[in-house]
């Protein structure tokens, strides 16, 4: 008895952005005639992307009246590992991987799909060495792509820029490769390149950038590929104020508070790339389920595009937080992605 | 009279001198070499940046420094500063108050953290590094149940799908964006507080009597001593300097922050132990824990400015420990006596 | 100080003619600017027992120290057997036969491991006992050693942990196990100060036995009664060198002159005073977990010396008067009304103070000065508005120090690098000091010399006559009747005996001592 | 001269038993209140994984546990553990050698960060704490230089643009994914690491003089133990013990990692000092800590099932300790006497 309106209360304890789900029209096939188990097995759950994707796949999985369970790795890739385990030995009827090291994770996939547990896996490049799992990303290059891009229109070529990045996580680096290229093709000077990746990113980024704007006080622009990254850098140009005025940020990622940001009086965080984690969460989810109601094959790709969000686009359509943003980029609600007739696709 | 005389021959003055004075020294002579060798480094508003940035540890190390004295360990301040973190923005942006109720929530909250630990080690009698360590682990969990693990944010949609009413006050933002003269204010907080702490501690007959506890605990009892009084005030006073230390945080962040401040623990535990050593003194002190948190941040602000990998920040800070510690403890002929018990 | 010129002249190294178990030849030690020992020369014949006198701070400690390998660096020369050998570590001392047992008992026991493993603890050092070896298989060993001093622990003693024993047992424990590895040369400094008097006994029994079969004793001890009973030669120490040596038969005057220079006070006699007001009034007070109540009145204007033997409940007493331990059952009243301290710092508030018996772990605050320590419990006093006066701190510190005459480089020298009698004074003249109404004074003559003792109790009496509720515990006779005027026996947590010193013989405190309750 | 027995009174031995049994009670009544709620719980192949889970913590732990036995504190064991991690992964991805010399390399990076603990801490007599916090932040930092802070994973491009000839070996990949019987090989492991450790403190005379270090040092090195080299030992197991941890965290993660164990720290200490309190021992030992991470390993295994937010992991872990310690020092009547020094 899945319903057509809107229903924070039950459709999570837990929401910040509680969604609409769309009507039925059609019965649940086996295994989603009687109750089922899933279980979402995640790198890490800290920050506000994660919090609103886990959002979406709640009350996705709240929408068809499923069980989740909830195992979270706090970063620890080792301990991904032994969650995957975990979950598989819990006996639960598919399982959602979302980020983490596919060497790590690629054992334990193989070994869920082997017991007859389907897997749908969220951004891990696993297709290699786990071909059956169903595989389904952001597309960080595109993500990339769009926000530089941007960037080249605004500053154009030849340009001292800065860079705000660590190395070593996968999305992340997947940035880093388009980074790259344009710096090449574009012929920009990377004048620095910082960034702090800890249990508080943002803060402790922000010093680093603080003193490497110091040494180069000469630079137009920056990318910070990450929000956490992006606000460590607002951050240190505040600190900043005689030299770095007229600096732009090009950022990644979007949330109420990144909203926020961008559209203050003076911010100079003109252009992010997004996704609506709270829509890739549900997708997922409902990729899940078809996956496990056998149609969608195994091995299957999904996408979920990302969408250039400017600062000028905020501002003029006055927008403050993620609902007005939705209304007014439908695009990033995605919700006719795996979506099928039996499933209350939850959009937000 | 043969004998070996202690002689103060020139190598042990100079020895002596470099116990006293080398971490000094070293401070002094890295921000001479950073400033010769990079010109943006001895700006004005260079200096005020890296004290802006040094205030918080060195707050919080003040903290640390309180419960050193009274011979424990407050492992639970980094989670206390988000504690602080997550207070201030739930009270503006949830439920729409000033900036002031804000700052009183905010201390509020670092007294009952205090209390608590208080309770816990001298009521429960539980061994403060463990105590503490088990706050640590509540608080971190505790602080995102009524957040649903979300940074709080204006604009950002509530649980019963209402908009957010409040955002960061201007007066609130002040705390770290504003200044005195042209003295950032969080900097005038870090000195007010190191002074107070330093008159405190060894001005006034309560910290007198918080290093007589720290020191054996048994012989202040004896000496009539309210021993459990000054091991539980330390811990309230720590908890409120983490609450402080936080409000800066939250103020430099403009938003709440699920993961502020919980990596400053190990750093303000390596400065508030690295001031124990400073001037020879062998046991923990206010202005000792300053100098520690300026020689990080010097050493930080420094080698990001010539240029270093983000990598090398730790190996930076561990080794500024590490030569710190050898001045004071392998050059020093009296035996430095300080150990924080359990 | 004028140096002493004894008529002695300059010390003999050796007064028996006899062979030399072990020669300490020009021995010089300092720490930092501070010339301890002042090139000691001295021989340790073998099959004597050598008694080493010397006030507090004197350097016998530090001179024991350096013959046991524990200050490698010093000056001068040790010789064993006539050969020279570098003393450069504990365990090349114990290669050499030198078995040392010293002052400090908590710097010598394990907590932790149990009295058993305490008990073998040299020999598991030393890596003759199998590298695996469970407990159960270490206690015979231990049984043995602890049957060398005769003490009959039962297993479960011998596998509890050794913080459990008091601190005679602890003595007692460390002597067996110096004494069973059969040394050829024995240092024992201040063994007996924590003992009473049927442990000494056997201890000397045993001392005499190691004798007369050719070990070297260096015996150290400020209890001059048993330098008479067990000590073949006297040596004495005074500022770092020898000041004077001599052979039965002992001129003990002498000794004491040489050790505390000509000036020495002469010893006051006892002038009793009977006090009237009652200070605290005790009724129905059970001191021990099964013994009976006890009703005790203190009074002011006099010393009440209570007597008994380790584990009567004397401390018990001191520290539920003072609040340190709350009692077991029982009311107290202090000046006719109602006094139940919670807490010591009421007790003090109330004027009533306590010395405590354990020095080192009850009173001393590591790195804290002189000063510090004397103004610790009276920090409001030296305070305003919670602020500390430096002058006045530093004033009151010097009043301790000058009061008592503590041999100290000023008021600021911290405590605990004070010689143990040193550091007693500082802590009893703190008290003192400030004027107390009632005065606990638990051992306070633990290793504290005659000259010091004969201070500390001139002073004791000047308080009780001045009006001050004096109270002396101790396990040691002739102490008490040196300081007190009124004397109780506690048996068991009992008193057995009371009465006025002037009306109650030796022999009659020690067969109340002694009778079973 | 037995001294007192203390009377037994019913409540007296209510007390003691809980002291003593207290947390045992706790653990069991915990796994069988999931095993009932939680049908899954209680599977075999969910206990394995839940031991396998476990299992990096405890061993972490036994190292913080010995150097907890000679009275200190190892901090750098999570990052040792991390230097393991990079040090296998580059063993085997860079220089394309086989799985043995992987773990012969990390043994070897552990032996000497072990050395340069004990060096820092016996020879330049810098207290433990800080001189593993220093070293703490070295290991991090410098684990990094050679891979430039990037994650060591097969066919990644090098510095000199050619791709990385080797891969994990199948071998080394078997630590953590292989068996003997049904049982898991890090379970395997753990266990005998855990009675391997107990043995060696509580069985044999360098067990014993390592807790005397740690008693009294002052009264070891009086009885002529060479206090040094035993101080000094615990830290190198502590840092073999932790490259042990890290090996079973790489084969896990079966790539590189660059900040892998650094969160493993805080939890093997806790682990560590509630182990403290287990069986009423009230000094560090091996099984306490082994029951210490089981503890934290059925709660969070528990809680998870029963469909927890992330955050009340945190929450979870501390209310455990915090209650562990109740029972024994709270209830406890015999003073418990373990203090970690400096
Ligand atoms: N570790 C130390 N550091 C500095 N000074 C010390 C140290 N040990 C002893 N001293 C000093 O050396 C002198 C001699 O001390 P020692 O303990 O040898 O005296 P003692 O003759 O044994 O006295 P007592 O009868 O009180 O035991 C004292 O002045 C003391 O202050
Ligand atoms: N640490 C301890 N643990 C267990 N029992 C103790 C301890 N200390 C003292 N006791 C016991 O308490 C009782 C009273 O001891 P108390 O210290 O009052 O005796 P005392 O007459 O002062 O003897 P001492 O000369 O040893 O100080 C004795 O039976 C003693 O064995
Ligand atoms: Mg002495
Ligand atoms: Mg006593």
């Amino acid at each position: 008895s899945q319903g057509t309106t809107t229903d924070p209360t039950s459709a999570s304890s837990s929401s910040a952005d509680s969604g609409t789900t769309t009507e039925v029209t059609a019965d649940a096939p086996a295994p989603f005639d009687g109750p089922v188990r899933i279980a979402i097995v995640q790198q890490s759950g800290q920050g506000d992307y994660f919090q609103q994707y886990l959002n979406g796949t709640r009350q996705q999985a709240a929408a068809l009246g499923v069980e989740l369970d909830v195992y979270d790795a706090q970063g620890d890739n080792a301990t991904q590992a032994s969650q995957l385990d975990q979950a598989i030995a819990s006996g639960v009827d598919g399982i959602v991987v979302r980020h983490g090291y596919p060497d790590t994770l690629c054992p334990g996939v193989n070994a869920a799909i082997e017991k007859g547990i389907p897997v749908v896996i969220y951004d891990v490049e696993i297709q290699t060495c786990a071909p059956d799992a169903v595989q389904t990303q952001q597309s960080d290059a595109d993500m990339a792509g769009l926000v530089l891009d941007q960037m080249l229109k605004d500053i154009g070529t030849d340009q001292k820029v800065g860079y705000v990045n660590v190395a070593g996580i996968a999305p992340l680096d997947r940035r880093d490769v388009v980074w790259r290229a344009a710096l090449d093709t574009n012929g920009w000077q990377q004048m620095f390149y910082t960034g702090s990746f800890t249990n508080s990113t943002a803060t402790d980024t922000a010093p680093m950038v603080s003193s490497a704007l110091k040494s180069n006080p000469d630079v137009v622009a920056i990318y910070a590929p990450y929000d956490e990254f992006t606000k460590g850098t607002l951050s240190a140009l505040e600190q900043n104020p005689d030299i770095a005025s007229g600096i732009k940020v090009y950022g990644a990622d979007i949330s109420a508070a990144d909203i926020e940001l961008m559209t203050a009086e003076g911010s100079q965080w003109v252009a992010t790339g997004a996704t609506d984690p709270n829509a890739i969460g549900a997708a997922v989810t409902r990729t899940l389920f078809l996956h496990m109601a056998g149609e969608l094959p195994k091995g299957a790709t999904v996408d979920f595009p990302p969408i250039l969000v400017t600062q000028d686009f905020l501002r003029q359509n006055n927008i403050k937080n993620m609902d007005d943003l939705r209304a007014a980029e439908p695009a990033l609600n995605i919700s006719d992605v795996s979506g099928a007739d039996w499933i209350p696709s939850v959009t937000f | 009279m043969t004998g070996q005389l202690s002689e103060t021959t020139t190598l042990t003055r100079i020895q002596d001198w470099v116990v006293k004075y080398g971490f000094i020294a070293v401070t002094v002579g890295l921000f001479v070499y950073f400033a010769i060798t990079e010109p943006a480094f001895a700006t004005s508003s260079s200096l005020f940046s890296m004290l802006k940035f040094a205030s918080v540890t060195a707050i919080l190390g003040l903290g640390v420094t309180f419960t050193m004295v009274v011979g424990g360990l407050d492992l639970s301040i980094g989670a206390t500063a988000g504690l602080a973190v997550q207070l201030a923005a739930m009270t503006m942006v949830f439920y729409n108050l000033t900036g002031p109720t804000a700052v009183v929530a905010v201390l509020l909250g670092g007294l009952v953290v205090g209390l608590l630990n208080a309770l816990l080690i001298v009521v429960f009698r539980i061994p403060d590094l463990l105590a503490t360590l088990g706050m640590m682990f509540v608080i971190q969990g505790a602080k995102l149940i009524p957040v649903d693990g979300q940074s709080v944010s204006s604009g950002m949609v509530l649980r019963d799908g209402s908009v957010a009413p409040g955002s960061f006050t201007p007066d609130f933002l002040k705390i770290d964006r504003g200044f005195i003269g042209p003295v950032p204010l969080p900097v005038v907080i870090m000195l007010a507080l190191v002074a107070l702490s330093w008159f405190v501690l060894s001005r006034t007959t309560w910290g007198r009597l918080m290093y007589a506890v720290g020191a054996n605990p048994e012989a202040a009892r004896l000496a009539g001593v309210r021993v459990g009084f000054y091991h539980g005030l330390a811990y309230v006073i720590s908890a409120l300097l983490a609450s402080v230390g936080g409000l800066i945080l939250v103020s430099r962040i403009g938003q709440g922050d699920v993961n502020a401040g919980s990596s400053s623990l190990l750093e303000a535990v390596a400065v508030a132990l690295v001031g124990t050593s400073v001037l020879g003194m062998g046991k923990p002190n206010a202005w000792g824990t300053l100098l520690g948190a300026l020689l990080v941040g010097i050493v930080l602000t420094g080698l990001t400015m010539k240029g270093m990998q983000y990598y090398h920040q730790d190996t930076a800070k561990g080794l500024v420990v590490i030569v710190a510690l050898l001045f004071s403890f392998t050059l020093s002929r009296k035996k430095l006596r300080y150990t924080p018990a359990t | 100080m004028a140096p002493d010129t004894g008529d002695q002249g300059a010390p003999a190294v050796n007064l028996t003619g006899g062979p030399l178990a072990c020669e300490l030849d020009g021995i010089t030690m300092s720490f930092g600017a501070n010339e301890v020992l002042k090139g000691v020369t001295l021989g340790l014949p073998v099959g004597h027992v050598t008694a080493l006198l010397g006030a507090n701070g004197a350097g016998k400690s530090t001179l024991i120290k350096v013959l046991s390998g524990v200050y490698p660096e010093h000056g001068g020369e040790v010789r064993v057997a006539g050969t020279p050998v570098e003393m450069e570590s504990p365990l090349a001392a114990a290669r050499h036969g030198i078995q040392t047992v010293h002052q400090r008992i908590d710097e010598n026991i394990v907590p932790g491991l149990t009295v058993a493993e305490n008990l073998v603890f040299e020999e598991i050092v030393r890596g003759e006992v199998p590298t695996v070896r469970s407990l159960r298989k270490l206690l015979p060993r231990a049984r043995e050693i602890a049957r060398t001093l005769d003490l009959d622990w039962s297993d479960s003693v011998l596998t509890r942990d050794v913080f459990e024993l008091g601190i005679a047992d602890s003595q007692m424990l460390l002597l067996a196990r110096a004494l069973v590895q059969r040394p050829k040369v024995l240092v024992l400094d201040e063994p007996t100060s924590t003992l009473s008097a049927g442990e000494v006994d056997r201890l000397f029994a045993l001392i005499r036995r190691l004798r007369d079969d050719g070990v070297a004793v260096l015996y150290v001890t400020h209890r001059l009664s048993e330098v008479a009973a067990l000590a073949d030669d006297i040596v004495v120490l005074r500022d770092g060198a020898i000041s004077a040596a001599q052979q039965r038969p002992f001129d003990m005057e002498q000794a004491i002159r040489s050790m505390l220079g000509e000036s020495l006070a002469t010893h006051h006699d006892l002038v009793e005073q009977r006090g009237s007001a009652t200070a605290v009034e005790l009724r129905g007070v059970q001191l021990l977990k099964r013994s009976d109540p006890l009703d005790l009145d203190l009074r002011y204007g006099e010393v009440t010396g209570i007597v008994g033997l380790i584990g009567s409940g004397k401390s018990e007493l001191a520290r539920g008067v003072f609040g340190a331990d709350p009692l077991r059952a029982g009311t107290m009243t202090l000046d006719g009304k109602p006094y139940a301290p919670r807490h010591t710092s009421q007790a003090v508030g109330a004027g009533v103070y306590l010395v405590p018996e354990d020095r080192a772990a009850e009173s001393m605050l590591p790195g804290w000065s002189l000063t510090w320590t004397s103004t610790l419990p009276f920090l409001r006093s030296v305070a305003s508005w919670g602020l500390l006066r430096r002058a006045r701190e530093r004033a009151t510190g010097t009043a301790v120090l000058e009061d008592f005459g503590v041999v100290a480089t000023g008021p600021g020298q911290a405590v605990d690098s004070l010689s143990g009698g040193n550091q007693q004074k500082v802590v009893v003249g703190r008290w003192m000091h400030a004027g107390p109404r009632v005065l606990l004074l638990d051992e306070p003559f633990r290793g504290v010399d005659i000259g010091a003792r004969g201070d500390i109790s001139h002073r004791a009496r000047a308080q009780a006559s001045e009006g001050a509720c004096v109270v002396v515990f101790s396990s040691d006779v002739e102490e008490i009747r040196e300081i007190a005027d009124r004397i109780l026996v506690l048996v068991e947590g009992h008193i057995k005996l009371d009465a006025y010193t002037s009306e109650v013989g030796n022999d009659a405190i020690v067969t109340s001592m002694s009778e079973v309750a």
